[in-house]
């Protein structure tokens, strides 16, 4: 576990980083996502079976923040090689394909999701293939992802943030980044009435007070 | 009691729902659909308020929101309170509880009125300002006094029970108010498939079409706007919004729409039900549909209860079957004021007579009255008004053409309500709110919206059409307006058929004239809250108060919770006559939000008590709290501050903490520390860009101090960086830093060098970090660990990536306390993990957990800043004595470079960080202590610095301090004094900051 | 000058009060005058009484573009202290201060100053250090202010939550008992009402559209109603709008003029009997004499003339205010409005003379300018009148920001007032 | 509140998502040790504090996160264009007739 630096194929790359596997060999038992606290297992099955938001954390992804030129064709040819999707170009706008997803974020950064175990190895994978100048961070630790949907899932979100959640200008698939109550999220619509939220692990727990809130008149079902 | 002025039949109210409410501690019967106004006039109540300056006994007016006198205090319990509530805009619910806010012993028998008649006369305009000042010492006295008597009802001393929120709403056409226009307007607007809100202050839409006998199309205008309604209500892009007030137009078409929700309801919000909401608007295309109020005339007493306006009268007989007297005269300066006398005459009431200020008056209302065999009386005014409690007569007498003066004698009739007409105000209030001032009409008698940058249309009363189909017209053409605009098909729509009535052109009069000259006639009210009446105008402009707003300030006219809806073109006009000026010629008025009050917990929503800022939380956050541990607020960061057990005094806990930390070993959360993941082949050139000292050579593997500085030379944060990679660095700041440091170098990299490739991520909340520091440290983490973290092998301000109980780590030898220290740093889904197993692991090593308080002393003793605390953004780096943190070799000119060594920077004499050590070892000096050389000396005193940090330190058996003196490195071992607010002094000698460990040798080891 | 008194109200009730005199005269202006005074604000007005009071020079006018008092002086929230931390602006606001204590006796106007305490709530141990630093500071200084604790405040002010429940609970306080509030349209009238007396002309409604400079030297102003207007020296008070006029001389400065928003409740019955700030939670609040809550909110972030700023300005301060005082909850917000305040990098003022020679600058006093009134009018009276800084001006020069010779103010200052 | 358009993103938000940096084009001198204490004074602090016509720089704070300029009226906070940061203006102020300062 002593090789502090990487070793790139590419001798020419310019990025010469540190990676490492931050998972450890028993990484289900020790791994406490950001909501651990709030035990959605148990409220699923203790809390409210009906109601107008629907709420579930998917923990302990991989998140993985890339930095590079958007105008760079062998980059962009390279993340394609390496996800299997090319980088959505136009602003706010994501795409998905089997378990990895990738966010627009701003115009030289994207977001990945990708299932947690695999996080180091896709970031492997760019160091070696990745040319030119970019950064990928593992941002695994920092943030979780919550599913929100149901009836009144656009309603709290409009209590949420100043985002217009018309479908008619925020369809299917759109990402934003914005302010939620008084923190930040990512959200992507992923069908009419189902919103994913990527937050913010120091933040979580307010925003998950925040929600249970909010949901008071709509009745909050947990799952697990 | 009985409803004596209630009639058997029609209004919109619900005879078979009867509500019971009490006012002043009697009870009272409505029916639902009232509201609290009209069940009082139902009742018979006449006064209901005391004036503020006169404590003139006041009776409703109005019936909608420029009501300026029925203003109540609500609410059945202490929590529930509610001030200054309009009576004419609450609806009534059984149980509710309302009171009156002025007079003792009550409102009717009062005892301030006797002094309001006596020295009213005393109370001109701006009358404090000439008096109360001898003697001086007298004031507070005076003030007191006059506090007492001012205010109108109470906040409730307990927490409010109730809950409120906003919501973000986004619209193509936000329409305001729904009377015929804006229902015109919505209809076609949504008809033309616009995303639409349409928003009206009142329980039903329909506007004043709720208040008229007019018919639509034949049939009560209630069913045309029923029909209306329930199309509006089947569009999916429709949001109908009533009891919802647009209080605020903000720039770049925001509005803030202040919903009530359950205030109809009952005293407290049924559960799970918020109270009110606001909704948080951005409309493409704003409609202002707010139609007008109406303008009572200026006259003796007209403060009377029984005064009203002719628009009130109309509304309480026909929405609300309330006839508010017996005998009625109307007095109006156009044809609109004789609708009153209709509708009391059909409610079967005596109209004792119809006063026109005009010479000639032949409109169609007119002749309706004359053919109803009403007394009509032109050319004339009602000039005064007797009684105190309530209206006994009038006296009436024949003006100019001009009504300017009288000219026939005075006849006095007998009658118990007045109802006046001077025209009618457009309510243009949110036209104004985003700066556009409003234009005089001579047509309308009024002001209309002026030009505004706004996406913004208006009609119906807004622009002076006070008639059904002009209103019904205009609101179809702004809707139409509105869907060219944005790019939608155009739709028709067939209004309904509405009588067209022959209209005589209005008289422009607002003040009648006395037989006395305005300052000696009885008083006549402009402002009725305000107490401001037509001679302290004139007193006011007599005395040099021109410009229309030193007339409203001086008079206090306008300033009052109805913000002058009454009275403020009435209070113009007569400025105007005093000035010899015309209205416009004298000034506009300018309103700003609210258009009426708001509680300020609909304005804050949700973002109260837990929600009222985000605590942000470590991985390890539970385990703090399981501790028993109290926390200090760094940022919106939760921190532990100590750690205290049973029976243990705060300074107890932190003796025990520090030694623990030099004897054996300590840990220590140090997640919320920020960090920044850099990388980029330029990395290491913009670190000796931003930071004072050198990055050029720091190899892989190595982590270095560094300070940063503003393009001033004053240093703002500092941190450790370590070298991850040749082209890789993490960046720690402090924690209340972070975001600062972070956007700070993104504005550089985007603004200033873009060709520096270099990318900066914020990775604060990916890395979890427990600092285990102490002598006993590595044999914690050699327990732990699968890597060699001997001295040999792992160096200080060295890094490595090694397991920690079986989790990858990243590990960094640096030292906050000066002893040997590694901060391990795992993905913070494992932070938990990590940190319990050293805990368990720890406990034979003597393991005590410590927090920022013992932080801060350790670092003290060792003499490290913290940035923040001894450093106010008035240091550089040499007044720290930190030149050693400063490269000036570097061909860059780092930030903060040139700033340092501009001339003040370079002086003699700066204030520069030292240490202090007390004369008397046991004695702490204050933090925050000022320091002088002569403690002896005559005030004001020539502060030489402050003290920055100061604590007792355990380990020394003796306080330490650190702090500012002027030329403070060159006077080591020279005493200084610090006066404390007891009146003792402080004598220290200054010295080294380091206090323990100068060497620098236990880090080492 | 007519006296005002009681007695007098008395008297002038028996002739129905026609017979007051007017407070200040409308004169046309004259061709040229020694000192010509650039704005009508409270700033300006007590330039111009002390001008003629205190040096005998009486040629003077004050041009006003709006009606005196108009702008800031008018728009405040009324909060008189002097409990600043660096002894350079220690000694401005107090020297302000002590003008404070005696002015309705002196300008025989009730300025209502009313001496009802200052307190700065602590919420973090940061915001403890500061206030006991500036405690310490200001006791030497000669200035009173005293740290009181938590339990103490909750005597002293029972509407404030003072537990430990809040967000950031509130851990003590700094009070200065002598600070508190006047009344800011009279500190205006008065000084404009005594000015006039001693001879001075106050112009309204006259607009300054140039400035006549010759050879570095200015010489006169061009206004858009009367032309040209001679001056020997010309004073310029005219806060948010200094950069237009340093713009019209041909210099910047290192000002920004931004928008200050405050808001008043409905007014209630006596609820709070002193003026509370908090720099953390970032709100303050007193209670005015007729019974409105006077609060207190941030400065928009951007440059802005519009006298109007943003509408969550107000919401994060109401939002402030009901975590200080949760009862406040269902009082209710009458009012809003915004100012155009023109602050430094320093969160102090410029007393100053300019590159332009005779022309001098009094501005950037940021979100406190009120308190500053009489020390302000005082001191650029003194400045105009010998034509250098009076020795309590003379750090607040132009020249600070050349040096580095800044008076950090920002922890001092505070919450935005 | 104002509504800005965040020319990365490409659409509106709302202004509680950014963050107003203050006067745009104020360019780092390329040698601030040539720099005397007046020029690197006027640098720091001196600002051009226009009614009228300003050019500010912002940042999508809440958002993208990246900077951009923006050319806002200041009297009556109309917004007349964004553009990226390397581009110049195309909504400026009309040359002035010389000004009476000279007269």
């Amino acid at each position: 576990m002593s090789d502090v630096t990487s070793t790139t194929k590419l001798e020419q790359a310019a990025t010469k980083a540190a990676v490492m596997n931050q998972l450890p060999a028993d990484k289900e038992s020790l791994g406490q996502s950001p909501l651990h606290h709030a035990d959605f297992a148990s409220a699923a099955k203790r809390g409210a079976q009906k109601g107008g938001i629907h709420l579930s954390e998917l923990a302990l992804l991989g998140h993985l923040t890339l930095r590079c030129d958007a105008g760079n064709l062998e980059q962009l040819a390279a993340v394609e090689a390496i996800l299997g999707v090319p980088l959505p170009l136009t602003p706010l706008t994501s795409v998905e394909k089997g378990a990895y997803s990738v966010r627009w974020m701003s115009p030289d950064e994207w977001l990945i999701l990708v299932p947690g175990l695999e996080a180091f190895s896709i970031e492997s994978q760019f160091r070696d293939a990745m040319p030119g100048h970019y950064s990928l961070v593992n941002s695994s630790g920092g943030s979780t992802v919550l599913m929100l949907s149901g009836d009144n899932a656009v309603e709290l979100l409009q209590k949420s943030t100043t985002i217009d959640w018309h479908l008619s200008v925020f369809p299917v698939g759109k990402v934003v980044s914005t302010l939620f109550a008084k923190s930040t999220a990512t959200i992507r619509r992923t069908d009419d009435q189902r919103f994913e939220l990527i937050i913010r692990r120091s933040f979580a727990d307010y925003i998950w007070l925040w929600i249970q809130d909010a949901s008071l008149e709509y009745g909050l079902v947990i799952e697990a | 009691m009985t409803q004596h002025n209630r009639l058997t039949s029609g209004g919109r109210i619900d005879r078979s729902t009867s509500m019971t409410f009490t006012y002043n501690g009697k009870s009272y019967q409505g029916y639902k659909g009232d509201t609290l106004a009209s069940a009082m006039l139902a009742n018979g109540i006449d006064v209901v308020a005391r004036s503020f300056k006169y404590s003139r006994p006041r009776g409703i007016v109005a019936a909608g929101a420029e009501e300026p006198n029925a203003v109540l205090q609500l609410g059945a319990t202490e929590a529930t309170q509610v001030p200054n509530v309009r009576a004419t805009q609450q609806e009534l619910f059984n149980g509710l509880v309302s009171s009156s806010t002025n007079g003792w012993p009550s409102v009717d028998t009062d005892v301030m009125g006797m002094i309001g008649k006596i020295g009213g006369n005393m109370m001109p305009p701006g009358f404090y300002y000439k008096t109360f000042m001898f003697p001086e010492s007298l004031w507070e006295t005076y003030e007191s006094m006059i506090r007492k008597a001012a205010g109108m009802g109470r906040a409730p001393r307990e927490t409010d029970p109730d809950i409120y929120d906003s919501i973000n709403q986004h619209c193509d056409v936000m329409v305001v108010g729904a009377g015929p226009a804006g229902l015109a307007a919505a209809l076609t607007a949504a008809r033309g498939g616009a995303r639409v809100i349409i928003a009206d202050e009142q329980n039903e839409f329909g506007g004043s079409l709720l208040n008229s006998s007019e018919p639509l199309d034949g049939k009560p205008a209630a069913d045309w706007v029923h029909d209306v309604v329930q199309e509006l209500r089947a569009f999916e892009n429709v949001t109908l919004l009533p009891r919802s007030t647009v209080n605020g137009f903000h720039d770049h078409n925001f509005l803030t729409v202040h919903e009530r929700r359950t205030d109809h309801l009952a005293d407290i919000a049924p559960a799970k039900m918020v109270r009110q909401r606001m909704h948080r608007v951005r409309a493409k295309w704003v409609i202002l549909a707010t139609g007008a109020h109406e303008r009572p005339l200026v006259y003796a007493n007209n403060d009377v209860p029984g005064c009203m306006i002719t628009g009130a009268v109309s509304a309480y007989i026909n929405r609300y079957g309330v006839v508010p007297g017996n005998d009625l005269v109307v007095m109006t300066t156009n044809d609109y004021g004789y609708q009153a006398a209709l509708d009391w005459a059909a409610a079967g009431r005596k109209v004792v007579a119809i006063v026109d200020t005009r010479s000639v008056a032949n409109g169609d209302r007119v002749e309706a009255a004359r053919q109803r065999g009403l007394t009509i009386i032109t050319g004339s005014a009602v000039i005064e008004v007797q009684g105190s409690k309530r209206v006994t007569g009038v006296s009436v007498a024949a003006l100019n053409a001009s009504g300017t003066q009288i000219v026939g004698s005075v006849t006095k009739l007998k009658a118990d309500t007045v109802a006046s007409s001077g025209g009618w105000s457009p309510v243009i209030h949110l036209s104004c709110h985003t700066g556009s001032r409003p234009v005089w009409s001579d047509a309308v008698v009024g002001f209309l919206p002026g030009p505004t940058l706004q996406k913004q249309l208006t009609a119906g009363g807004i622009n002076g059409q006070y008639e059904t189909a002009n209103a019904l017209q205009e609101g179809l053409e702004a809707g139409q307006q509105a869907l060219a605009k944005l790019g939608l098909p155009d739709v028709e729509l067939v209004l309904p058929k509405v009588k067209t009535l022959n209209m005589a052109a209005p008289m422009s009069l607002f003040h009648v004239p006395h037989l006395k000259p305005t300052s000696q006639a009885p008083k006549q009210f402009v402002d009725y809250q305000t107490d401001v009446t037509a001679a302290g105008i004139e007193i006011a402009c007599r005395e040099g108060f021109e410009a229309i707003e030193h007339v409203k300030r001086y008079t206090a006219m306008g300033f009052g919770t109805d913000q002058g809806k009454l009275g403020n073109i009435n209070g113009m006009a007569v400025a105007a006559k005093a000035l010899n000026k015309t209205i416009p010629e004298t000034g506009t008025t300018v309103f700003r939000p609210n258009y009426t009050p708001i509680a300020f917990g609909a304005i804050i929503g949700r973002n109260c008590g837990a929600l009222f800022e985000p605590e942000r939380y470590t991985a390890m956050h539970k385990w703090h709290v399981e501790q028993g541990a109290l926390f200090e607020d760094v940022g919106q960061w939760k921190r532990p501050w100590y750690f205290p057990k049973a029976g243990e005094t705060i300074q107890q806990t932190l003796n025990r903490e520090c030694l623990a930390v030099r004897n054996a070993v300590g840990i220590l959360d140090a997640s919320t520390l920020g960090k920044i993941d850099i990388q980029g082949k330029d990395a290491r050139e913009f670190l000796g860009r931003v930071y004072s000292n050198a990055w050029a050579k720091l190899p892989v593997g190595k982590c270095r101090y560094g300070l940063m500085c503003g393009e001033d030379g004053m240093v703002f944060d500092d941190g450790v960086t370590a070298c991850l990679g040749e082209n890789h660095f993490l960046m720690t700041t402090t924690t209340g830093g972070a975001a600062h440091v972070y956007e700070w170098l993104e504005i550089y990299h985007q603004t200033e060098w873009p060709e520096l490739e270099v990318y900066f991520n914020t990775v604060t909340d990916h890395w979890s970090t427990a600092t285990i520091t102490g002598p006993n440290s590595r044999k914690l983490l050699e327990e732990l660990t699968d890597g060699d973290v001997s001295n040999e092998a792992f160096r200080f301000m060295d890094w490595q990536q090694i397991t920690v109980a079986g989790v990858p780590a990243r590990v960094f030898r640096i030292s906050f306390t000066g002893e040997l220290s590694f901060e391990i740093n795992v993905q913070a889904n494992y932070g938990m993990a990590v940190w319990e197993k050293l805990i368990e692991a720890g406990k034979k090593h003597g393991l005590t957990p410590y927090g920022t308080e013992t932080m801060h002393i350790l670092r003290a003793e060792k003499g490290f800043i913290i940035a923040g605390q001894d450093t106010d953004g008035s240091v550089h780096p040499y007044d720290l004595g930190m030149g050693w943190c400063v490269s000036n070799q570097k061909p860059f000119s780092y930030i903060g470079k040139r700033g340092m060594n501009r001339s003040d920077c370079v002086r003699e004499n700066r204030k520069q960080l030292v240490g202090l050590k007390t004369k008397n070892p046991k004695q702490v000096i204050p933090e925050g202590s000022a320091a002088v050389l002569d403690p002896n000396g005559v005030k004001p005193l020539s502060i030489e610095g402050h003290i920055s940090s100061s604590y007792w330190s355990e380990t020394l058996g003796r306080s330490i301090a650190m702090g500012f003196i002027k030329g403070g490195l060159d006077k080591m071992g020279e005493s200084v004094f610090y006066p404390l607010a007891d009146g003792t002094v402080i004598e220290a000698e200054i010295c080294s900051p380091i206090f323990f460990d100068p060497k620098g040798e236990r880090q080492n080891v | 000058m007519q006296h005002y008194s009681g007695f007098g109200l008395l008297k002038h009730s028996f002739s129905h009060h026609e017979n007051w005199q007017r407070v200040w005269r409308n004169p046309t202006p004259k061709k040229k005058y020694d000192v010509i005074i650039i704005g009508g604000g409270g700033h300006g007005l007590a330039t111009a009484y002390y001008l003629a009071k205190e040096h005998g020079i009486t040629n003077v006018a004050v041009l006003e573009k709006g009606h005196l008092g108009g702008g800031n002086a008018c728009r405040n929230t009324t909060i008189v202290r002097s409990n600043y931390l660096w002894d350079e602006s220690a000694a401005l606001y107090e020297h302000s201060m002590q003008l404070w204590e005696g002015l309705s006796q002196e300008l025989n106007y009730n300025v209502m100053f009313s001496q009802r305490g200052v307190y700065h709530t602590c919420h973090t141990l940061q915001d403890m250090r500061t206030n006991e630093r500036l405690v310490a500071a200001n006791r030497l200084q000669g200035i009173d202010n005293e740290m009181v604790d938590a339990e103490q405040l909750q005597k002293e002010i029972p509407t404030l939550d003072c537990s430990k429940n809040a967000r950031y609970p509130i851990m003590g306080a700094s009070v200065q008992r002598r600070a508190g509030n006047a009344r800011h349209d009279a500190v205006a009238w008065g000084y404009a009402r005594a000015a006039d007396a001693l001879g001075v002309d106050l112009i309204q409604n006259c607009e300054v559209i140039d400035m006549e400079i010759n050879d570095g030297k200015i010489t006169g102003v061009k206004t858009k109603q009367y032309g040209m207007i001679k001056a020997d020296r010309v004073g310029c008070v005219v806060a948010g709008n200094s950069g237009v006029l340093a713009k019209m001389a041909g210099f910047e400065l290192p000002v920004e003029s931004h928008p200050l928003q405050a808001l008043v409740s409905e007014p209630i019955k006596p609820f709070l009997d002193t003026v509370v700030m908090s720099n953390h939670v970032h709100g303050y609040m007193s209670q005015s004499d007729k019974g409105d809550l006077v609060i207190g909110a941030g400065i928009d972030g951007w440059v802005g003339y519009g006298q109007r700023g943003s509408y969550g300005i107000i919401e994060h301060t109401i939002q402030a205010i009901v975590e200080l005082f949760p009862c406040t909850s269902r009082v209710r917000m009458n009012r809003q409005w915004g100012g155009i305040v023109d602050a430094c990098p320093d969160a102090s003022p410029i007393i100053s003379e300019t590159p332009i020679k005779n022309l001098f600058f009094n501005c950037g006093w940021g979100t406190g300018g009120f308190k500053g009134t009489p020390g302000s009018g005082n001191l650029f009276a003194h400045t105009l009148a010998d034509g250098k800084p009076h020795p309590i001006a003379e750090p607040f020069s132009i020249k600070r920001f050349h040096t580095g010779a800044l008076i950090d103010e920002h922890g001092a200052a505070g919450v935005a007032h | 509140m104002l509504h800005i358009y965040c020319p990365h993103c490409g659409e509106y938000r709302d202004e509680e998502e950014f963050h107003s940096v203050g006067q745009a084009h104020i360019a780092r001198p390329l040698d601030p040790e040539a720099c005397s204490d007046e020029e690197w004074g006027e640098y720091l602090f001196f600002r051009k504090n226009p009614r009228g016509l300003h050019h500010e720089l912002w940042v999508h704070s809440a958002g993208c996160r990246k900077f951009f300029n923006m050319t806002r009226d200041t009297q009556t906070y109309e917004i007349k264009e964004v553009y990226k940061i390397g581009e110049q203006p195309t909504v400026v102020v009309q040359l002035q007739a010389v000004s009476g300062a000279q007269s």
